[in-house]
């Protein structure tokens, strides 16, 4: 919004440039000053911009997301705030209400954090390292795979699947996980692939 | 969308019909407030509901669910008995002239060659007749031409019919057609901004195929401010559609083989595509060079011309497809072992709960890979009234991956318009939870030791993968992008001048044009060619300019194919290359080639006067008629949802779409209007996306507990107090919800009979922030679109009474 | 024999000079407490009334502490001053000589006693002070609550809040002047503080200002 | 850098100063300021009605942005969730049902409800903290909160009923107009959410001469009574409403169609505070003067002598 604009010549004014800049770098200290004691210290002093799409619908806002520490220098990045990203054609800044509560997913206390499995008939997850899972995962693919794959049909055409295993895709992860993902499921023969395009 | 959200802004008349954009899409639906703040555009909404996007709309009509077809018709018929057509438009870019077959025709709801047996057609009759010379007849005044045709299929849906079919009080139906019937101008356009609530019917195809072939009549194809616009519902829903993470489907909208076809050559002699009319370009006839790219891309060099380019290491079908519903169905005959959901939430997205947790605990082992503790990986837990499973009978292994979300990963989303974004990450992951490739990366690196090892049925596919990563166990996001887009394998000649190189070894291609059917090329996916040049990442290009703000934004991401904003932009000129409308030029022809603001869809070079838009279909136009590429019609005709309040009026006899697929056993599970009197319907509230939302503390808050919508009138008949709590139930489930009683819903009359809608929001299940509650998808009938399968979720049968809360 | 304006503890000490027993020590604590509480609230919600004034919440600990503190002293107030009212009530009734009491206020003021009736316990001005300070702090109360938002916002409505608030202000303004006559009649009537310190007054006093007080409890009369 | 034109939108506002400082005060609480050298441009946040789809992207915003979150409650059979303003919410959805008599046709009337930022503002007026409430010259009227000491006078004083008090910190809260972004040049969260535009905010003029274009659209479309609602009984507000049924204000959840600091609050805060010193005072000089003139009133030995006479006589 025109705001924004002005926002963008704000930052032009303490004469910095502005993508992947931090506030911290625009003076505030000297800004701060100018505040009454009513007004909020800013929030975004010091913090480190990235700019992300909006992981929800396919408007597929820009947003920026402000974090402690910058991924790109090797430090760990904690994201304190998210907003509309105002150079972005579509949503020029703006943000539905499950945009503008993106920080709240980012943080959502029900994320997942370890990998779990949980026993046939058990009542509860147990944790166990990534290795375990994932070799466990190969391991049950495998059996299936070699007990259940179909080369040859009845009319001895060969057909090179497996039908008793099936994959149901993302709708939300980058065309780049999907094409690795594209490549692993069919290469295994697998045909009961699905994606969330239909719900 | 074959235009973008930003030009939505150059339309006159926006029609939200089969979705609620203000609502799903508020940051899209900004284009449309745009539009009528600084164009004067008039919006309409014709939903079940008062809606939001209805809120600020010129004109709101009623409709009852399910029943689109008859009413878009009906605005056909409109169309053409006031001869509100874009004649112009419709003999030059449509199939209008051409002639059909004799034999073809249509009685009693059904076309020719019905199969009730096999619940399909015979489609042999659906098409063209051909000359001598192999290409279509045409001539408009013929009694089998595509337009006579048209005008007797439509003719019955008279306005009257239409009230009668879909409870729209006549003069409102009239209204709606006027306004519409007013964008045959070539200088005034419409658009279509649709979403599930045409995709979620068993004809859920031929919704949209309606108002394709209205917006075609009217000649809004093509054009600024025109096009059909179907809103994705997430973020990247079309890049997984566009890189065909489908059963039947290989990247770029190629499709996987049939057991039909043994051999490549086989495959190939039904993708062939030659013209159906002179000098046209019918691009798929390029079909082989983007499958045999695909294939280097999948298989390098363990895919050569001697093994057909590892046409053998492609699975082949039996069925049309192994969709979410069929699999669903066979697991719960118990003959599936395992099931992998990569951040999908299938107990709450898919049809009929009840039959998915009995399918589910059939299974061996179940992998769930989500940033989020979703339902469907907790399936097994207890949750009472929420979730009332025997826990320790559930015999299936259940493995929960924890994945990273948008913030912590990189790459490139397709937004509904298109474009290829690119994003960066900005957070460290909670725990360990890892990207998705990595964790596929771990998964393939795993597999493959074990064939290496162990040996087993058909490695060759898994073992010959190609998988050039700098690290194996963690390909880049760019390494991926870099395959999506392709590269010469080989140096790359000229066609015509073999001595001149085009593109030399290694090199990535610019465009699909470079592409190659003899081995030389490979691109992951042909259509994303051009998004990761040797002019480096296009997908994270950020410049905002836009000349003459036509809200093309050409150098903002990438758009595919090609970088092109709008689809079969070549029709917004006419025959002659003169834009229809000057103060809305797209393209034009200057003589010499084609220029303007976009990228043109046909050769720049090919002369307007032969070569049609529509370079995807042999005959270069668009169709009215659709020739026997849909399984339930050439044209869309009225059909109730299966669960239904009324009869069909206009073919009593038939049940639903004639050929949806119906497995056995879930005929037995439709309800019928005796026993469940009233009509719902489920959709989305904008506070809340699906089930994710739910595990958001402030989205939590806006909404926080699962209720379901009805009018004050039915709230009167049955006693139920605003806020209070009731019960609601289908032949497939009984959920609990809070009642909200509003205006918002009012009973429809259709065929003198009144209908009461009961609407049901999706938001909510056992886990996260919000109160718990039920999702729709207890109640849902397990029944797709007859072409594409999603779920009949927008119409189905419930009845209703108070009730006392969930003992949770 | 009884009579209405003798309480209980008054008593005269015949000798030189004869002394006069006028209240007694739970009297005096009960008038302290409330005298107390009266100023406290008089500072503390002069602060809150003027800006001029607002200096006055340092006395409380700022701004928050007198607004926390305030209603309660009232509270104090409230329950203190209903103890005084039960010992006082009916030695302050309205008798006769009030009104020719009240007549002759130029003389009173003028301080020409002889002029003036005989008076009991209590005069005229005396009784008036007592039930303008029972009147006004039943209003107070009341307005309080309406505005002690903090446990009771929820009961009345920002209208009557407004009303309340209003009534409040006046009320305390009033209860300070009756205060300020109060005190200053004290002052100004030599020897009476020592009633309300002591508990005892002079002979001399009683006859000058309550002689038909000292005549009864000469006369032996005994409270009611 | 963005060149985007929002027609929509007013020209961007380049004399928005950076800063908010003491010396940009007009109005103190309980107290008086030095009126600022050099005043302000007066900036307005301007809701559309007939934009505003009630998507709750303002209120989510606002949470965020303050870093504020409010607990998840019920549904109460309506959209209006959260369902009031707290200390926490700055601003809530209100959504009206209502037919229009004249076409029968159900509007959905969605207000966005929160401070207005009164010209002349009832809470600072009624706010007896010095400095707890104050009000820049660019019409922004923001709480300090270390100076607040939660009397609650603010509420009375409010003809909006929009402050709140909290339990936890006994303060008083509501919507500052992000007066920590505008004081950086940025608007307001809410308008930075908002997806239609609904919700813009620019300079005061410009917003009004916005708000004529979209009235003449709304005039257009066949809303006759459409207008803006800037109402003069508080001096005007800087969040203004663009109203399609400007005429009843009322309709949109009980939006006031002249308010005005109460008369009550007037009286209390104008002649009661005046009137009572001065009685107080005049109490006090009376004493003061009336024991010049008299003199203490003391007892004589006479009266002692009579005492000792009266009582003697029983001896």
């Amino acid at each position: 919004m025109n705001m924004e604009l002005s926002r963008r010549q704000f930052m032009k004014g303490v004469s910095v440039g502005i993508a992947g800049t931090t506030l911290g770098a625009l003076g505030f200290g000297d800004i701060e000053e100018a505040f009454a004691s009513s007004i909020r210290p800013w929030k975004l002093a010091n913090l480190t911009e990235t700019r992300n799409t909006c992981t929800y619908c396919s408007v597929a806002c820009g947003i920026i997301m402000y974090s402690k520490g910058d991924l790109k220098k090797g430090e760990k990045a904690d994201i304190v705030h998210i907003e509309g990203d105002p150079d972005h054609p579509t949503n020029r800044g703006t943000l539905c209400p499950k945009g503008a509560g993106l920080l709240d997913i980012v943080h959502a206390k029900t994320r997942t954090l370890y990998p779990q499995i949980r026993k046939p008939g058990s009542d509860k997850f147990e944790r166990v390292s990534w290795d375990q899972a994932l070799d466990r995962v190969a391991r049950l693919m495998k059996d299936d795979r070699d007990k259940n794959f179909i080369a040859k049909n009845s009319d001895g055409v060969t057909v090179n699947r497996w039908l008793t295993t099936g994959f149901l895709a993302a709708s939300a992860t980058t065309n780049e996980t999907a094409w690795a993902t594209y490549k692993v499921v069919r290469s295994a023969g697998m045909l009961a692939f699905d994606n969330q395009a239909r719900v | 969308m074959t235009n973008s959200w930003t030009d939505i802004k150059n339309t006159d008349l926006v029609v939200i019909m089969g979705g609620n954009a203000a609502e799903a899409h508020p940051c899209g639906f900004k284009w449309v407030t745009e539009a009528k703040a600084n164009r004067g555009a008039k919006l309409i909404v014709v939903d079940p509901r008062f809606t939001r996007s209805a809120s600020v709309a010129d004109f709101y009509a009623p409709i009852r669910q399910g029943t689109d077809i008859a009413f878009l018709l009906g605005v056909i018929n409109y169309c053409i008995g006031n001869d509100k057509v874009q004649w112009d438009y419709v003999k030059a870019f449509t199939n209008a002239p051409y002639i059909i077959k004799e034999g073809f025709g249509y009685q009693d709801g059904l076309f020719t060659g019905y199969d009730e047996e096999r619940r399909d057609y015979n489609r042999s009759t659906w098409d063209y007749e051909l000359g001598d010379d192999g290409y279509v007849k045409s001539d408009l005044e013929h009694p089998r031409s595509v337009w006579n045709l048209l005008k007797k299929h439509v003719s019955v849906y008279t306005p009257e019919m239409v009230e009668r079919i879909c409870g729209t009080p006549k003069d409102k139906f009239l209204k709606v057609a006027q306004m519409i019937s007013e964008c045959s101008t070539p200088t005034k356009t419409m658009t279509s901004m649709y979403a599930l609530g045409w995709t979620q019917h068993s004809k859920g195809s031929q919704n949209i195929r309606a108002m394709a072939m209205l917006q075609l009549i009217l000649g809004n194809i093509g054009v600024r401010g025109g096009g059909m616009n179907a809103l994705r519902g997430h973020s990247n829903i079309q890049g997984l559609t566009d890189l065909g993470l489908m059963s039947n489907l290989i990247p770029g909208y190629l499709t996987i083989p049939t057991e039909k076809e043994a051999t490549l050559d086989t495959y190939m002699s039904t993708r062939g595509f030659k013209p159906l009319r002179p000098n046209q370009m019918s691009y798929w006839q390029n079909y082989k060079k983007f499958f045999v790219s695909f294939q280097k891309a999948m298989w390098g060099n363990a895919a050569t011309a001697e093994n057909s380019f590892a046409y053998d290491y492609l699975p082949k079908l039996d069925v049309p497809s192994y969709d979410m519903l069929r699999i669903m169905e066979l697991m719960h005959q118990g003959k599936v072992n395992g099931y992998m959901c990569q951040g999908f939430n299938p107990l709450l997205s898919a049809p009929n709960r009840k039959k998915l947790t009995a399918a589910f605990a059939k299974l061996k082992f179940l992998v769930v890979m989500d940033p989020l503790q979703t339902e469907t990986a907790r399936f097994w837990q207890n949750h009472g009234e929420y979730n009332d499973v025997p826990t320790s009978s559930i015999q299936t292994e259940v493995i929960e991956l924890p994945s990273t979300c948008f913030a912590e990963d990189e790459g490139s989303l397709v937004n509904s318009g298109r474009w290829l974004q690119w994003h960066w990450a900005g957070g460290t992951p909670p725990g360990e939870a890892r990207h998705d490739t990595w964790i596929m990366a771990q998964i393939f690196q795993r597999l493959k030791a074990l064939y290496q090892k162990e040996g087993g049925p058909a490695p060759e596919p898994i073992v010959n993968l190609s998988w050039n990563y700098k690290d194996p166990n963690d390909p880049t996001p760019e390494e991926l992008a870099r395959e999506i887009n392709g590269s010469a394998l080989e140096d790359v000649a000229d066609p015509n001048d073999p001595t001149k190189l085009v593109l030399q070894k290694g090199k990535q291609l610019a465009t699909f044009a470079l592409l190659r059917d003899d081995g030389k090329t490979a691109a992951g996916c042909w259509i994303y060619t051009g998004c990761f040049t040797e002019a480096g990442n296009m997908m994270a290009r950020r410049s905002t300019s836009d000349p003459d703000a036509t809200g093309a934004y050409s150098n903002w991401a990438f758009s595919w194919p090609a970088n092109r904003r709008i689809l079969y932009n070549r029709a917004s000129a006419d025959i002659n290359g003169k834009p229809w409308d000057d103060s809305r030029k797209l393209l034009w022809w200057d003589g010499a080639k084609w220029t303007g603001y976009d990228i043109p869809d046909i050769g720049p070079t090919m002369k307007p006067t032969e070569v049609g838009p529509f370079i995807m279909n042999p005959e270069g136009t668009s169709r009215l008629f659709t020739r026997g590429m849909m399984r339930d019609g050439p044209f869309p005709a009225h059909y109730e949802p299966f669960e239904s309040p009324v009869a069909n009026v206009i073919a009593p006899k038939v049940r639903g779409n004639p050929v949806a697929r119906v497995f056995k056993g879930d005929m037995e599970q439709f309800g019928d209007a005796k026993e469940f009197p009233y009509a719902a319907t489920s959709y989305r509230l904008t506070e809340h996306f699906h089930f994710w939302t739910k595990h958001s503390q402030v989205n939590a808050s806006m909404q926080p507990e699962f209720f379901v919508e009805i009018s004050e009138q039915l709230a009167k008949e049955k006693n139920i107090a605003n806020g209070g709590w009731v019960r609601v139930w289908s032949k497939r489930g009984s959920v609990k919800a809070k009642a909200v009683v509003t205006k918002r819903i009012q009973p429809l009359t259709c065929d003198g009979k009144t209908v009461h809608v009961v609407g049901i929001p999706l938001h909510w299940g056992f886990m996260g922030e919000t109160k718990k509650g039920f999702g729709p998808n207890s109640l849902t009938p397990y029944v797709g679109d007859a072409n594409i399968e999603t779920p009949e979720y927008k119409a189905f049968l419930v009845d209703i009474e108070p009730t006392t809360g969930p003992v949770a | 024999m009884t009579a209405y304006d003798v309480e209980s503890g008054d008593q005269v000490h015949p000798g030189n000079p004869v002394t006069v027993d006028r209240y007694t020590a739970g009297a005096r604590i009960n008038h302290w407490i409330t005298a107390v509480s009266l100023v406290l609230l008089a500072l503390s919600g002069l602060a809150l009334f003027t800006p001029a004034l607002y200096f006055l919440t340092g006395l409380f600990g700022g701004g928050q502490w007198t607004r926390t503190i305030h209603p309660w002293i009232g509270v104090v107030l409230f329950v203190s001053f209903f103890g005084l009212f039960v010992r006082f009530w009916r030695a302050n009734l309205w008798k006769a000589e009030d009104g020719t009491w009240m007549a002759r206020l130029r003389d009173v003021l003028g301080g020409h006693e002889e002029n003036l009736p005989e008076v009991g316990k209590y005069n005229a001005g005396q009784k008036v002070v007592f039930w303008a300070m029972s009147l006004l702090i039943i209003v107070l109360i009341v307005s309080g609550f309406a505005i002690w938002d903090q446990y009771f916002a929820q009961y009345t409505t920002i209208d009557q809040k407004r009303w309340a608030v209003l009534i409040h202000a006046v009320a305390a303004v009033t209860i300070i002047c009756v205060w300020i006559v109060h005190v200053y009649a004290a002052i100004w009537v030599r020897g009476t503080i020592n009633a309300m310190t002591k508990g005892r007054v002079t002979g001399g006093w009683a006859w000058r200002h309550h002689r038909k007080w000292l005549r009864e409890l000469v006369g032996g009369k005994k409270p009611v | 850098m963005a060149n985007f034109e929002f027609v929509t939108s007013p020209a961007p506002t380049k004399d928005i100063k950076v800063g908010l400082g003491d010396g940009d005060l007009v109005k103190r609480s309980a107290s008086t300021v030095s009126p600022p050298a050099k005043s302000l441009t007066p900036v307005a946040k301007l809701i559309d009605v007939s934009k505003c789809i009630g998507c709750k992207a303002c209120e989510v915003a606002c949470l965020e942005w303050n870093d504020k979150r409010t607990p998840v409650g019920i549904n109460h059979g309506s959209y209006d969730n959260p369902l009031d303003l707290t200390p926490d919410m700055f601003t809530v959805m209100r959504f009206t049902e209502w037919v229009n008599p004249q076409s029968q046709n159900l509007e959905w009337l969605i207000r966005k409800d929160g401070c207005m930022h009164c010209e002349d503002p009832g809470c600072l007026k009624a706010c007896p903290a010095p400095g707890a409430i104050v009000q820049y010259s660019n019409g922004i009227v923001d709480f300090d909160h270390d100076k607040c000491i939660g009397c609650g006078y603010c509420v009375k004083g409010c003809p909006f009923n929009i402050p709140r008090i909290s339990q936890v910190d006994h303060k008083a809260y509501k919507c500052t107009l992000c007066s920590d972004r505008v004081a950086v040049g940025q608007g307001p969260a809410c308008a930075h959410a908002c997806p239609t535009h609904a919700i813009v905010f620019g300079t005061k003029d410009d917003m009004k001469k916005h708000a004529d274009d979209r009235i003449k659209d709304l005039k257009s479309r066949g809303f006759a009574n459409a207008g803006l609602y800037d109402p003069p009984g508080v001096g005007g507000t800087h969040v203004m409403y663009v109203l399609h049924h400007a005429d009843q204000p009322q309709i949109y959840a009980n939006l006031p169609k002249d308010p005005r600091i109460s008369p009550i609050v007037e009286l209390w805060k104008g002649m009661t505070k005046y009137a009572g010193l001065a009685a107080m005072g005049a109490f006090a000089v009376i004493g003061l003067v009336h024991h010049v003139v008299t003199g203490a009133n003391r007892v004589s030995p006479e009266d002692e002598a009579n005492a000792e006479k009266l009582t003697g006589g029983r001896r």
